[in-house]
């Protein structure tokens, strides 16, 4: 039987990550991601995994790189600024294809900001962030519970993509504490691994039904290279067009390619909605106070909520665009993920933007206004 | 077929390696399989780091499990390669530019930690890969891209700057004399904790030709001249040293590694309580 | 479907923050949802301190106190802070050493020696907030008292056991002769 | 029984790799080396003493003494 | 009269900047921009300004602010990897008003990637790199000729609206050497500046009529508090939510309530289009001799560059794509800005993309075969 | 109405300041006016840079030109203000950790360049801002939130640290003796090239607590109790300084300051080719 | 002429600020200061010998020594 | 409308970039459009090298050769890679020393001592590009001598001006026999 625990957010993003393996942690402190490193700091030996506080973010990042080159599960978590330091090294581990996870415990920036006030305003630098094209993951939290069990869907895919995968939090879900079920059973996806010594191995070639490549943890007798410039599959670097065109194209495919086991979104009374709010994070908790007092008023309005932030919900939305009047997007920025569903929405139903950036939350009441209004 | 060295240990099919005609890179890469060799590591078990430079591509010629990071960053990876399996042996390879300019920082706080791994330095006195912009391991009042009136930057001395924040090991060659290189990575690699060799190179396409030292063979020729060994250097009073090359082992103290700290906070508390039912 | 909605107000080293998480234990304990949350001065130093909860039997959406309806002020500027505009039908459990501000109804206010409970009969002013643990949970009946124990138990560090209980004890105590004002008595049965 | 194990070292050299810097040529202390169309050659192969200089400065392992043993079978020493 | 001078891009934003008054540069190396540091390090002492080469990209960006905010027009350089690192102080300078140029020279990544292969691969990077919210205004050159015109520009827009701007080029334009005139004339728009110990002045008060507040420069008289947090007008930070909903959406409307003086596109041959194709920085050049090409087959198409990517030109776009039947994106990406077209444009014309991702060049040939495709 | 000193070099209105009771910044940056008043500085001509953590907020209360920048980056800021504008005096303000753990490669390469400028650090042993976590000042074996089974990095001596890249002066007080730091911070703003003053601080409320280390008052006594003055230190064995504070000015030379070599560059060549007629 | 100036002290405490930390209190020579309520107070006024240690290591700048100085006027010395 | 798409190809000292530079300069002072551009190893660093011009009346759209008209090659393995497939018409000019592909029609190639001319005629290896720059000009007619010559000193470093001069002019000379095929006449007038 699963147990019930008071669990604060943070805590909750710990535990779910050491419940599915994750046994390196290397950050930096920083508002309101902190706790984060610090229950690590307390657990990790626990269950013989490593912390280490690192110099800085920059660093932090390449150590969690380093220690998921070496096959062991790896994590680090930030807010703003130092999300931000870790934008080179996440494009690194884009590229050469290394599992990890990035938690962003966003908070109000731009700059250093309101270092304690919510927000969620890194949600197209979760996207955009580093230089080039490459591919990413994002996922962002509503609740206690559901940071534990999405983290570990975090590890997941990223084990299963070899690509980083950014956990978009918000101080909000971060510094909350609620009642959460541990799950009595997990899904637990592992990397693919290969060992001992296959000379002929190549390492970045997908075999057949695979959709990453299958890795060779350092120090099991695979000896290859890794690095961040373009390769062909052996891993060593090439200045060959053909090769940089499989490489990147065959990258941003991955997750392409596979998209309908990448996202996921939750919908709520959409079957007979007219009016549907758009909203992620913690924004939801508002959203759903808010749908719950509109119904009781009559108003037909749902709520759709993409639990996959990147790559973005495109089709599910698309289909829900064509069946209401009107969809609301609701979020605690300036206008983020609203320039997605403006691009994926089109034409078929009008579309109205919700937002906030003076550091507070966005309350059920304002949510309600914007239902009300039209 | 190549010497049965480099076969051993490199990856012939990817050589000729890209460095220019005469580079010290070569030399140097050489002296760190010869060390390993003498040593007889497992070459499973190895593990070479590098970042972005002429130097850093060391790493993909090397047949060990190699990693190409980002530039000046190659230290931060090591560690967590290092933390989160201990029994590798860590070797870094990286440029001057990589290791005391964009990544000074990592090397003071490796340093400090006695993370135990090795790190091979290739100071050029440049930075070659871009082309010739002053490092800073750039002589004051000599040339560079970026100092087209001369440096006015006054220089590192690197392994003094790393024993400075702590290194437990330091030492010094030069390509001129890749016996001493070899021998100093040895010791490097026997040393537990953080060790640091300053290889003193050439790259005679940019440094070289930007400081008029004339060829690549003049340019190795004025080290063996002005090289002198730590011992006798302890002897010489300051003023002779200026602009010499003390080589050999520098410093040496024996710290707590970190790693092995780190195993007995495991050790303690693994078997502790269960946090969860707390 | 009973809902409280309940801010802890104090200064920085008052440990409002670790009252409300025993109490969001003490409603886990129960069976019944609880949120908990706190607001932070610049980035996360101390100085003044606000911890929220909420305690509900259903599912809580919003997590955040927007309409309270319990206040505990530890300090002047908290009470005065913290109450200014709030409903008539909030309760206020206020120290007896602070000033009840004019905009506060009487019968909305119980004033209670929290501090000097703590420094005196328990013996140890760090004890303040497990006292207040004590006193709320008589007002608002969050939890039973084994689990509220349970849940003190849980939260404090060792070998403060003794004095901690002692302390929740004190704070029962400290209210069994409350009965609640008709207004505030509708409150806190709904 | 004691084996003799005759050692033969050749130098060798990779043209395919060798970059013409000289450095070989100019260090080896009895001028055995030349220049030729930028490739390192062989020109005084008797002079060779194997002292492993060439070897251990040339930065593209494109010089090189091999070593091949060869085992003298049923060689008896006397004893 | 003007002189016609051959200059290779990079020189071209040195001496545009420096025609405009640019004195202060910090940089680091990096392929393909290192060229500018090296013609600052030459020239500024020249026009007794400064160039330094700092220890990295971060500390560049920050000693580029430090300099503007003695007053100094500043300016750095760099490219993909180097861009990503500058990213938490572009916001810092976003955030607190402090005008300076960001030279990007675009290559190939992700990551390394191919560090001298021509990419325009930070197209979204430069518009959502930094965390938070933020203001940013980014202009991209298609000619050594306009590179000299177009970095004048971005430092007036710097200057005028006390924003950073980031000049995207991309290496095909930073390498390229063409002939230039060097115009007689051009138009240069410094700070408005207060000097001289106002004590009353609230260095973040907007006076009647202007766009930006007026800049104090260090060590002239007028002491004030300069922060990367929510400040009040004061330039003191505060935790007022009030303020902190002043503060952003002033900064934000900055840009938005001045798109019309700060957007500028370029329309060839669009009047009696069929077809247009979206373009900008070097890829243009291929379009141009694509178009000519296709015109001689007596295909009406046309061009449409933003010359200004962001603030993405919106309007000018919508009203062109009510004319056209057809959009072509045609970039040097896997697809950025094409996302923004597919927004603004809805369902009033068809779009299609053309990019690369194998490090080199979109050919004209290329973008002719995607003219003529069906 | 305050003290004329306060009154007449800070912000009152923005007092009292957010720092905990007790805590050392409050003083140290008392103490940074006082020598600023001795010197009788041109108020309008100093600038005080600050990076993130509790004690860079210092740069908000005083009333000369400040900026507060990003964390670990103020010297780089710094920097920037300084060569563009040479005549102004630059005095950076930082904790521990924003100066030697994410600002560390800054601080050793202004140390290296020898900018005119004088840094405070303000070391409290601790992560003051985020709430207490271990930084590169925190003593081997002692607490933090993110230490919770003590620290097993060895901590930088952040004088020494400096002064090994090449920092021109170097000095270091207590919060227990203000005087001494005030005359430190003057020593360092005449000092010509870069100079840093390392101020030992308290924080009570996270490194106190975490460690045990009583009241502020307790922390400040023990101060009292362990500092040797520089003068006296030399003469003790090192065995005697374990633990110890060593206060006063620690290192001071003389090397060509950075804007003054710039400077020298202008001269040469301002008057020279243009360029764009070659 | 030779103008008398007098110099007065007065120890002035600011309670807005005092954070009630009790430095300055245990750090007094004199013995002079105490805390009430959390906030510094003057109680042996007399005592105090205006050594400058309070107001050197408040923290929050909330004790200082007042200056106040008056000229007498007309005052004549003999000379 | 006559426009030249060059390439000029050799080993990393060899001084193409320049050679193309002054080429462009040349062509600018005569007030034709110019674009030159050059391809790069890893990062910056020496080894391979082209570089690559167009010389033209018009405006220049797309700057990039793409059917060269012009090849230079210095070395052997510049020789054989960038001439394979290029067409007919296009114009080698190939260093006397180098051994010419099957796959050039000898028509199109014309071979010249560049390197020799440069080492024994001139008496410096180093300015064998100069070498070239006289000798392309003389067979492309991108600028006249007064033109050529300033594009030639406003490129070099102070104090070569004689023996560069010297190396140009040697450039011209070496090429004053030089007659089109037919077939590439029709390219050069064009
Ligand atoms: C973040 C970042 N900045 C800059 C560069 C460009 N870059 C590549 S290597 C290098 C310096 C190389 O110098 P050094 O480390 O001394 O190595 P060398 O080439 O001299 O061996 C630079 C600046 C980069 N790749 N990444
Ligand atoms: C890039 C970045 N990383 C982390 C932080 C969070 N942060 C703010 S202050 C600080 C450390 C403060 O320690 P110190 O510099 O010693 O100053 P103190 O507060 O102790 O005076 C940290 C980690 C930040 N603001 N920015
Ligand atoms: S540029 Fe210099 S360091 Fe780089 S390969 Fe060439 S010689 Fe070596
Ligand atoms: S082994 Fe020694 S003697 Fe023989 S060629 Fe090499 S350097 Fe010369
Ligand atoms: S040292 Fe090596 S590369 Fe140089 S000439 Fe000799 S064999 Fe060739
Ligand atoms: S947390 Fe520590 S350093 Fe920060 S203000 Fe409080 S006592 Fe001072
Ligand atoms: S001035 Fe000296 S004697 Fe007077 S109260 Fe202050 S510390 Fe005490
Ligand atoms: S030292 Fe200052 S803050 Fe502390 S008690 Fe005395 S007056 Fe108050
Ligand atoms: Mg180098
Ligand atoms: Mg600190």
């Amino acid at each position: 039987m699963s147990r019930l625990v008071l669990m604060q957010g943070n805590e909750a993003c710990v535990e779910g990550a050491i419940a599915c393996g994750m046994r390196f942690f290397a950050g930096y402190p920083i508002t309101p991601s902190t706790e984060i490193a610090e229950y690590c700091a307390l657990r990790l030996p626990m269950v013989k995994g490593h912390f280490i506080q690192m110099e800085d973010e920059i660093a932090s990042m390449a150590a969690v790189i380093g220690a998921s080159v070496a096959g062991v599960k790896s994590m680090t978590a930030t807010s703003g600024p130092g999300f931000s330091l870790k934008q080179e090294n996440i494009g690194y581990a884009s590229a050469a294809e290394i599992p990890c996870v990035i938690v962003n415990a966003q908070r109000s920036g731009p700059s250093t900001g309101l270092p304690t006030s919510p927000s969620q305003g890194d949600v197209m630098q979760s996207r955009w962030g580093t230089h080039g094209d490459h591919p990413i993951i994002v996922l962002s939290p509503s609740s206690v519970s559901e940071t534990y069990t999405l983290i570990i869907r975090a590890f997941n895919l990223s084990e299963k993509y070899r690509t980083p995968v950014i956990f978009l939090m918000d101080e909000m879900v971060g510094h909350l504490r609620e009642g959460i079920e541990i799950p009595e059973h997990i899904e637990i996806v592992n990397r693919k691994v290969i060992k001992g010594g296959q000379s002929q191995h190549m390492p970045y070639r997908i075999p057949d039904g695979e959709c990453a490549p299958v890795f060779a943890p350092f120090g099991e007798g695979d000896r290859y290279n890794i690095t961040g410039l373009i390769h062909d599959e052996s891993g060593f670097p090439t200045n060959s067009h053909i090769e940089a065109n499989r490489m990147i194209t065959r990258l941003m495919r991955k997750i392409e390619d596979n998209v309908d086991d990448i996202v996921a979104t939750e919908e709520r009374y959409t079957e007979d909605a007219d009016i549907a709010v758009l909203c992620y994070g913690g924004t939801t908790r508002s959203v759903l106070e808010a749908i719950d007092e509109a119904r009781s008023k009559g108003i037909r309005v749902g709520m759709f909520r993409p639990i996959t932030l990147w790559p973005f919900p495109e089709k599910e939305l698309f289909k829900l665009s064509g069946k209401i009047k009107k969809l609301i997007v609701a979020e605690h920025n300036y206008g983020q993920i609203v320039l997605e569903a403006e691009r994926v929405v089109k034409n078929n139903c009008s579309l109205k933007f919700t937002g906030k950036v003076d550091g507070t939350l966005i309350s059920p009441a304002e949510i309600l206004r914007a239902i009300e209004e039209d | 077929m190549a010497s049965q060295l480099v076969e051993k240990y490199m990856r012939t099919e990817h050589l000729p390696h890209i460095w220019c005609p005469g580079c010290g890179n070569g030399v140097i890469m050489h002296a760190v399989v010869r060390a390993i060799d003498k040593l007889e590591l497992d070459k499973n078990k190895v593990c070479i780091v590098s970042g972005i430079g002429c130097s850093s591509r060391a790493a993909g010629y090397l047949d060990f499990n190699t990693i190409h990071t980002t530039h000046g960053r190659a230290l931060a990876f090591a560690t967590g390669i290092k933390l989160a399996k201990p029994e590798l042996e860590v070797v870094v390879i990286a440029g001057d530019g990589d290791i005391a300019a964009i990544g000074g920082n990592h090397l003071i706080h490796a340093a400090r930690r006695n993370v135990g791994m090795t790190v091979v330095v290739i100071n050029n006195n440049i930075y070659g890969m871009t082309g010739g912009q002053y490092s800073p391991a750039t002589p004051a009042g000599e040339f560079g891209t970026t100092a087209p009136y001369g440096n006015i930057d006054r220089p590192f001395d690197i392994a003094a700057l790393a024993a400075g924040a702590g290194a437990s090991f330091t030492a010094r060659g030069t390509v001129y004399n890749p016996a001493q290189i070899t021998s100093c990575i040895q010791k490097g690699i026997l040393h537990k904790g953080f060790s640091l060799i300053e290889c003193i190179s050439v790259c005679p396409v940019y440094y070289g030709r930007k400081n008029k030292k004339g060829s690549v063979i003049d340019m190795i020729k004025w080290q063996r001249d002005n090289s002198i060994p730590v011992e006798k250097a302890g002897k010489l009073p300051p003023e002779e040293l200026k602009g010499k090359i003390v080589t050999g082992v520098l410093s040496q103290a024996t710290y707590p590694e970190y790693t092995e700290e780190y195993a007995k906070i495991i050790e303690k508390v693994s078997g502790g309580i269960n946090y969860e039912q707390a | 479907m009973s809902r409280h909605e309940i801010m802890l107000t104090g200064s920085g080293g008052q440990g409002m923050i670790l009252a409300s998480i025993i109490l969001a234990q003490a409603a886990i304990l129960e069976n019944k949802n609880a949120a908990q949350s706190q607001s932070y001065g610049p980035e996360a130093r101390g100085g003044k301190c606000k911890a929220e909860l909420i305690v509900s039997d259903s599912f809580i959406r919003f997590p955040r106190v927007t309409n309270p309806t319990f206040i505990l002020a530890l300090t002047q500027s908290s009470l005065d802070n913290y109450t200014e505009g709030i409903s008539g039908k909030c309760i206020v459990m206020a120290d007896e050493s602070l000033k009840v501000p004019y905009w506060l109804n009487p019968d909305q206010v119980i004033r209670v020696p929290v501090l000097d409970t703590a420094r005196s009969r328990v013996g140890k002013l760090f004890t303040a907030n497990i006292v207040a643990v004590g006193a709320i949970n008589k007002v608002l009946n969050i939890a039973g008292w084994d689990n509220l124990k349970k849940a003190v138990l849980m939260h404090i560090p060792e070998k403060t056991e003794e004095i901690n209980i002692k302390a929740l004890k004190a704070g029962e105590m400290m209210l069994c002769s409350y009965q609640p004002a008709p207004s505030a008595e509708r409150l806190l049965i709904a | 029984m004691v084996k003799l194990v005759i050692v033969m070292k050749t130098l060798k050299t990779i043209d395919k790799w060798c970059k013409g810097c000289g450095i070989c040529v100019e260090f080896c202390p009895k001028n055995v080396l030349g220049l030729i169309d930028d490739k390192v050659t062989v020109q005084n192969k008797e002079e060779c003493i194997f002292c492993g200089q060439c070897e251990l400065r040339c930065p593209d392992y494109a010089i090189f003494a091999e070593e091949n043993n060869y085992e003298q079978a049923g060689f008896n020493a006397r004893q």
